[in-house]
Order: C-alpha cells, then structure tokens, then sequence
C-alpha cells in the first residue's frame, strides 16, 4: 500500500475568491493579522501497490486528468509508506 | 506623450517596425488610419486599447452591414439595439429587457469559468438599465458526446451555469442542447437574461456632464483575460506563462453584491450613467460611455483598485476582471453613492472625470499613458464588407431529392433511436442542476415549450425561449434562419404567450471565408424576414465570428431567443397530454 | 404575530420567505440585516435560503458569526419560534442551534425539483396542521443537503421526535432520509425543502401554506394562554 | 511574515462523498489501484505577525471557530518563516 498525498493550489495569479471571503471574515472576527488567504484541496489516495515508481507516473496521470484542472490550478505530491 | 513605464513593453517606433499590431488583430491599413486619428504613433497601451475597441467583438466591423438588415422598431419597443440590452414596453409603466450574449472560446478553453463568467456577464448587462434580472436561459452547442472532451466540457459548462444562476439567486428556466460533430472543439455557450424594469428607471451608459466624477465598482483589477498577444511579444518565461493563463474567474457572490447596491443606487435617482465592464473591460466601458454623450474621459489608473502589485496601463485597460461597474453622479451625490456601496460591502473608487475634449486620457504614475479621440474608438473602425459566394455543398444540395427516402419498416425501433438520440432526449439532467425557481414567480418550469416566468403583482407573464436549428440553418440559411425564429414563436405561442421580440446570437464561422459571410447574410436574411412577419422585432444580441475547428467551420447558428408576453396567467398552456379521453389535433402540415 | 426575515450577504429567498408570510397568513413581516442587533419586537424568525457569503469554505460557516446570530441564538433560547430553510439550516447548525451538519450531496450536484416528504412530526409548532405521516410536495433546491450527525446525536433525535420531516424519495444521501429536524425543545427547525415556494398552486405546490398557518395558531395559543394566565 | 499551512480532512467515521465519488471516476477511467479517496481543504495564510507563539494559538482559535467545522472535521496547522 502507497499513500498519495496530492495538494491542489490555485494559481497565483487567478482571482480566488473563496480566499478574499474567508480573509474577510477572519478580519471582521478581529483576526486582522491575516493578510491573505488562499484555499485549495488536500487529497489522501490509498494506492494498492507497491511500486513507487509506477505510483509516481499514475499519480501524475491521475492530477492531470482528474484531481487538478490545470488550466487553473497547480498540483504537487507526495508519496508515503 | 511619455513612453510606456514597463520595460517589457515595445515602444511605439517597435510596435510600427515589428508590427507587432498585427498580433492583437489590428491590420495595416487600421494601424496608418490609428497613426492618422493620433496624429502619431500609437504607444502599446493605445494600440492595445485600439485593437479591442476595433474588434469584431466591439465594433461588429464585419457584420454591422448585415445588423442592419434587421427590424429594430415597433409600437411597443422602448430601446432597440446600442445599449446594454434592448428594452420593450408590456403595458402598465412596466417593461421586459432581454439581451443574449456568447462566451464560446472561454468555454473552450475552461468550460466551469468561461459558463460562469458568461452568465455573470449578461446579468451585468441586464441590471446596469436598472433592470431586476428575473430569469435567465441559455443555448449550447457541444460535439458528440461520445468524446471524453466533450463529455468534460458538457459536464463543467452546466456546472458553471448552475454555480452562477444559483449563487445568485435568478432562477435558470429554460434554453437548449444540441450535440453534433461541427461543434467539436468548439463548443457555443450563449447566456440570456431577462429583467423587469418601471419605464422611469430605464438607465443608459453615458458619462454625461463635464468635471462630473467617474466611479468603478466591483473587485480589484487583475491581470484576467488579458488578450494573448499581450504575452506574445514577450520571452517565454515562468512567470508570462503564468500571466497568460490567468483565466477569469467569476465571483457570483460578490456580483449579488454589485447588482444589489447597483439596483439601489439607481433607485435613488442620482445615476447619470452606468454601464457593465464586459468584453475589455475598462477600455469599453470608458470609450463608450463617453461617445454616447459627446464627451471626453480622464481615468486616473493608480487610482484603480488592484489585485495584483505593478499592472501596467496596458494590463488595466484590457483587463477582464469580473463583476466590475463604472457609473457617473454629480460631485454633490458622491456621498450618497459611496454610502451604498459601502454597507453593500462592495468597492467603489473615483476612477475619472468627464471632459469636454473628446478624448480618452489615461494617467498613471503622474504621466499621460495614453490620449486617444473617442470618436475614433467608438465610431471610426472600419466596417468591411466582405465578399460572399454560394457554398459548393449548398449547389450539390439542390439536386438531392428529398422525397427519395429509405422506407422505415421498424417504426418503433426508429422511434426508440430518436428518443433515445442525446440532443432529443430528455434534458432533466441539465436543468436539475439549475434553480429554476428561486424568486417564487417560475410558472412553468424547463421541460416544456418555453418557460413562463409571472410578474409579480400582475395577473401578467412573461414566456420565454431560446431556439435554434443549425443543421437547418447550414442546409438551406434563409430558410434556417425563417425557421429558427418562427420556432420561437411557436414555443411562445404554445405557452399562452404573444410574442413581442427577440434577441439573436449569430454564431459563425470565419467572416473571412466567402462561403461563411454568405451563411451569414443569408440567415440574416431570413430572420429579418420572419420578424418582419412575425412583428418581432430584434432589440438585441451578440455576434460570434470565427467558430471553427481543424475540421471546419461550426453550423451556421444564429440562436434566436424570444419573449412573450402572457396577459393573464389564466391563459398559460403547457405540454403534455392533459387526460386520458382528450382528442388530439394536429395543426399546419 | 410579528416575523423577520434575515437577510445575509448572499441570501435570496429572502424575498420568498417574505412573500410567503405575507400570502400565506397576511402577518406584518421585516427584512432584518446580519448586522441587526436586536431582534426582541419579533415573535418569529425565518433564516432564509440562498447562498450567504457564496456558500465560500463551507455552507453557513461564515454567516453564524454575523452580529444578528447572538440575537437569534437569545431568541431561540426565549422560546421564539425560528425556521431555517435550506442555506438558513445550514447556518442554524453551524451555529450549534440545531444538531449535525449538512454534507455535499452524493451526486456532488446541486439539485432542484419537487420532492415528497413524508411528516414524521406533526406535533411541532410549525407543522400541527399537517395529518401524521401526511405525504406533501415540497421543492428543494440544493448541492450540500446530506445531513448528517454521529450516532449518539441521531439516537437524540429519535428519542426526543425531533425528525420533522423525511424524503420519500432520498435525493442527496441525507442520514435515515432526513429532510427536517428540530431541537429538542421543538421551537427551532431546521430543513431542506423550501416550504416558502409551495405556497401558491401557480408555482407547483400549496402543501408549504400550512408551516406558516401551523406557526401562527402555535403564536396564537401560546398567546392566548399567555393572557389566561 | 509568518506563513500557516492548514489542512483540514473529513473525520475517519464520516462518509465523504467527494471522496467516494472521486474514487468511482478514477476506477471507472482505469485507475483500479486507488483503494480510498479522501479529500479536505488546503489553505496558506499570511500572518503579518513574527511571534511564532502567538501566530500558534491565533491559527488554532481561526480554526477551532470558523476554518473547520468540528462536528465533521479534523484539522492540523504548520507555520513557516
Ligand atoms: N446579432 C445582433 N442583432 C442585433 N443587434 C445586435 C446583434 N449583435 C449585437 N447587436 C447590438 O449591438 C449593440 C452593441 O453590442 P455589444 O457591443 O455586444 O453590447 P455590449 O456592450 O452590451 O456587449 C448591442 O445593443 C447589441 O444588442
């Protein structure tokens, strides 16, 4: 057994407006210390294999196609055990 | 004239030398009549601000020709085409506004977001006449659905669709989907919507009386949708890389914001003018909003809100950030406005003045980015008209005999096929995902011929449609074009509804293709005349030109979408056999 | 009987919950802002739907800290009768009112059509004009409406007959197909379906009318008693 | 400037039905080997603070009242810079 860890981030540069609505309201909470908020996904995939090498191409395949939509957002992952 | 701040950016004597206008759509000839209209050469924020202002999108250069064909006017039309959306009267101080709108490459290129901001997008043009947006629609257009693509792009645009409407809180009721091969990479996505106004509240976009103030609404700018050929003059780097994908990304939570403080503001009665930022964003806005008055515009861009840290001028004016006004007041109602939009929890910052030059000027970081006439922008973008030949397949066609035909023995297996065929079969898939009732007032729901929306307060309606037939349309473009708006008028006649007008999305090839221009005219041609019979006269729409794929151009498909106007709610009919016993008679042949 | 509706950043059935009172039992009715904070001349309150603050992290999450809350929550400890509908559940179990949360629906898609509920409670102030186990038609309107609370929590619910109202038909994966809930003292529910758009035939359904005439004859025996004593 | 990184997952005993699906997409494109699919939220925070301590307790109240929702959820935190 491997286990996936995938975070999918949205690029730096595209608008998310989840983030701004969430910093707005840690602010008007009176947490004003926070200066930005980003928000993406954390994944656990528990893969049935193991083959780190062959985990490795298929996770990359699985971000590419399903888990991140890269057009706007990044991916990057790691894999455990 | 200073030179640009950014180092990244040609100068002007670059831009002319490496043509570098030429990537952002401008021809030779447009650039020598842009050199005349400046008096110079234009620097790269200009030449930018001219290429969108002179793009088909903007300046229907190749099609304004063919506009021209169309009934505009009639008894009961309040505001025909050139504003935000057309306007027609439904008795009792009230009116219906209704406009369509294309977000096909968007779509193509991020289905959930490019649906998305098309949707925002028309809603922006329907409250900026100080309209309520009561309901919305939509048409689309995908290839098979076989294809994992299509699949993909099927699933996110209704997505999108759904994620918009619904957030926002206006209902989705109605539109069509059709899957065939000529819409393969390169799916349509056309958004309507349709809003309830007092003939008193009717707002128009016009910087109007000179020193007034200019106020931008909406979110901080950002480097969103900037149009490619910014970055292509560029060295591929990291970082351009990630500015060229900077897609827009639509907030409908904050556009509920904008389009309540907006509708309030308007209802004080303070409002000069405003209008959306669509399509180039400020660069539109701006331009437009003073032509229409005879007026000039300074836009101090450093006091623009921004989202990203050192955007340039050019990155400002083309931006396409969403969710994003612009509205003139008097100096002594400044207050007043900045108070609503202030409890609405929504940005507004002095962005301008009106000015008795004509000229759009644009300041930043202390020096002069930019000056350009207004009329040249609005008025001076020549309109071509191109050529037009026959298609050969159109020829060929005419020798096919039609009443030639296999004869079906398996009826029901043949029926089967055709239920069963996606574009046929039912759409409840697509339209769960909509609210289609939020507001109360949706009478009839997606599922029959159009949807009935009530007025409230009224024993009226409001029926409403969105059609189209592309295959039609591509076989035979008058008579496609006929046929596509009187099918609207049956929807709306099936309804219980008179119909009133239409707003029409004409979805094209390249105009550039003699073949395609001549679809074009034909089609208009035929829904002119289908108007003209029907008295429906066309308030509204949207163009969308170079439609094609690496296997061609898409059908030919002008979507016509139609409102009708249910004087009591008694008289609303709906499809489907009512009881068991009922006769049923088939009308025309 | 004197009812508010509140209004959020992103609400919008609030002017359907406001339309409702009106036609339905004719009481003076007000929008009342997230900012408000007082809420004592109201007898009833109606959380509406929609989505506040774009439904942004998770649905109701941000909106429970909204100023008018504090109010709401002194409300509901009062007694006052307060009806959450659809993003207004949301908010009310985010804010710890009522128990348990609402997940995303299994189909990860929004939702929007008639549903059948069955009442499994016809006990509760908003729902005695309704017949025990009576099947009605009520839309919803919904991407996140899969309640869900750990066993202990459902064990409550049971015991203390605060499941108001059940799917017939399960369309999002809610727990035991709950569509409804209350708290234990009965004065707060929470559901799904929008009652507030079954009020006039025209739209699809008349079955919601009754909520609203139900909360008014609770008010009004209430008051009467009240006046009594 | 101090940088937190939380991640907030679905309780173990809680059924996650973004997960469950994702899980359904990836088999049904060929992707056999994912055993489970788990899926929270990833969000980075910019602290405009540099005291590390009070940067800790201040994440873990924004968790504990708004980032999270306890019924369901579990969440950690690191800080960085
Ligand atoms: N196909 C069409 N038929 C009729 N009018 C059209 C058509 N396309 C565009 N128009 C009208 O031309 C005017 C300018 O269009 P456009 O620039 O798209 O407006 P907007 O600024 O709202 O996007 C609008 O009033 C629009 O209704």
């Amino acid at each position: 057994m491997i286990k996936a860890i995938v975070y999918v981030t949205i690029k730096q540069s595209v608008l998310d407006p989840q983030g701004v609505a969430v910093q707005g309201a840690l602010h008007s909470m009176g947490f004003k210390e926070v200066d930005s908020v980003r928000i993406g996904k954390y994944m656990e995939l528990q893969l049935d294999t193991n083959d780190r090498n062959e985990a490795e191409t298929r996770v990359k395949e699985m971000c590419e196609k399903l888990l991140a939509n890269t057009v706007v957002e990044d991916y990057r992952f790691e894999l455990e055990g | 004239m200073s030179q640009q701040v950014s180092a990244k950016e040609p100068n002007a004597e670059q831009i002319a030398e490496q043509q570098i206008y030429k990537q952002m759509g401008v021809s030779d000839s447009e650039y020598e009549l842009i050199c005349g209209f400046l008096g110079r050469k234009p620097n790269y924020t200009e030449i930018g601000v001219f290429s969108v202002m002179w793009s088909e999108h903007c300046a229907y250069k190749n099609s304004k020709p063919l506009l021209r064909r169309f009934p505009t006017s009639g008894p009961r039309v309040l505001m025909g085409p050139g504003e935000g959306a057309g306007i027609v009267d439904i008795g009792d101080n009230q009116a219906v506004v209704f406009k369509i709108e294309s977000h096909n490459h968007p779509s193509a290129v991020e289905p959930y977001q490019g649906a998305a901001t098309g949707v925002g997008g028309i809603i922006r043009d329907i409250f900026s006449m100080g309209s309520r947006p009561i309901a919305v629609l939509n048409s689309l257009r995908f290839g098979k659905l076989e294809s994992d693509r299509v699949k993909y792009l099927f699933e996110h645009v209704v997505s999108g669709i759904a994620g918009y409407g619904n957030c926002i809180g206006i209902p989705t009721v109605g539109g069509e989907v059709v899957f065939d091969d000529s819409y393969d990479g390169n799916p349509l996505v056309n958004a309507m919507c349709v809003g309830l106004i007092d003939h008193d509240k009717i707002q128009r976009g016009v910087a109007k009386g000179v020193g007034n103030p200019v106020f931008y609404v909406g979110p901080p700018t950002g480097r969103d949708g900037i149009h490619g050929a910014t970055f292509a003059s560029e060295e591929l780097t990291e970082e351009s890389e990630a500015k060229r994908t900077a897609v827009q990304v639509g907030d409908p939570f904050m556009e509920k914001l904008v389009m309540e403080a907006c509708l309030e503001l308007i209802d004080t009665g303070i409002v000069l003018g405003i209008q959306d930022m669509g399509a180039a964003g400020l660069t539109c806005s701006s331009a437009e909003m003073a032509s229409k008055a005879g007026n000039g515009l300074e836009l101090y861009l450093d006091q623009v809100p921004q989202r990203e840290a050192g955007m340039t001028a050019y990155e400002m004016m083309l931006s396409e950030s969403q969710e994003r006004m612009l509205f003139v007041v008097e100096p002594k109602d400044e207050a007043q406005a900045l108070e609503i939009f202030e409890r609405w929890g929504v940005i507004c910052a002095k962005v301008g003045k009106v000015t008795d030059d004509g000229r759009l000027k644009l300041f930043h970081h202390g020096e002069v980015v930019g000056d350009m006439p207004v009329t040249a922008l609005v008025d001076e973008c020549p309109i071509y008209d191109k050529p037009s030949t026959v298609p050969a397949y159109y020829l060929e066609n005419e020798n096919v005999d039609t009443n030639r035909y296999e004869e079906v023995t398996d009826l029901g297996g043949a029926l089967d096929k055709v239920l069963s065929s996606p574009s046929v079969a039912s759409k409840a898939w697509v339209y769960e995902q909509y609210d289609t009732m939020v507001r109360t007032s949706t009478a009839v729901r997606p599922g029959s011929d159009a949807a009935v929306v009530a007025v409230r307060g009224t024993r009226k309606a409001l029926a409403m449609t969105t059609d189209c037939n592309g295959r039609f349309v591509y076989l035979d473009p008058e008579v496609g074009g006929r046929i596509a708006v009187s099918e609207a008028a049956r929807n709306i006649v099936c309804s219980g509804a008179e119909p009133l007008a239409i707003t029409d999305n004409l979805n094209f090839g390249s105009p550039e293709k003699p073949e395609i221009f001549w679809q074009m005219e034909k089609s208009v041609d035929g829904m002119a005349e289908a108007c003209r019979v029907l008295d429906t006269p066309v308030i509204g729409g949207n163009v969308s030109l170079y439609n094609e794929n690496a296997k061609g151009a898409i059908y030919p498909t002008p979507v016509v979408g139609m409102v009708g106007l249910v004087h009591d709610t008694e008289h609303i009919t709906t499809q489907g056999f009512k009881t068991e016993g009922d006769a049923i008679l088939l009308l025309g042949d | 009987m004197k009812f508010a509706v509140l209004v959020f950043p992103g609400s919008n059935c609030d002017i359907d919950c406001y339309k409702a009172v009106e036609d339905t039992i004719g009481q003076p009715v007000d929008y009342v802002w997230h900012t408000a904070t007082d809420l004592s001349a109201y007898d009833g309150i109606l959380v509406p739907g929609g989505f506040s603050y774009g439904d942004y992290l998770r649905c109701g999450a941000i909106s429970r800290f909204a100023p008018v809350m504090n109010e709401v929550a002194k409300a509901a400890e009062e007694g006052k009768f307060i009806l959450g509908i659809c993003n207004g559940f949301q908010i009310l179990t985010e804010a710890g009112l009522l128990p348990g949360t609402l997940l995303r629906n299994t189909s990860l898609k929004f939702r929007c059509h008639d549903t059948v509920l069955r009442v499994e409670n016809n006990t509760n102030p908003f729902t005695s004009e309704y017949a025990a186990g009576e099947e009605i038609v009520i839309p919803i309107a919904h991407g996140e409406g899969n309640y869900y609370c750990d066993d202990a929590t459902l064990e409550q619910l049971k015991k203390n007959n605060q499941i108001i109202f059940t799917y017939v038909n399960n369309p999002n994966g809610s727990l035991e197909d709950i569509a409804g809930i209350s708290n234990e003292r009965g004065n707060v529910v929470g559901m799904m379906p929008h009652p507030e758009r079954a009020v006039d035939s025209l739209f699809g359904s008349e079955d919601g009318k009754r909520m609203f005439t139900s909360i008014l004859k609770a008010w009004r025996d209430r008051h009467e008693s009240a006046s009594v004593r």
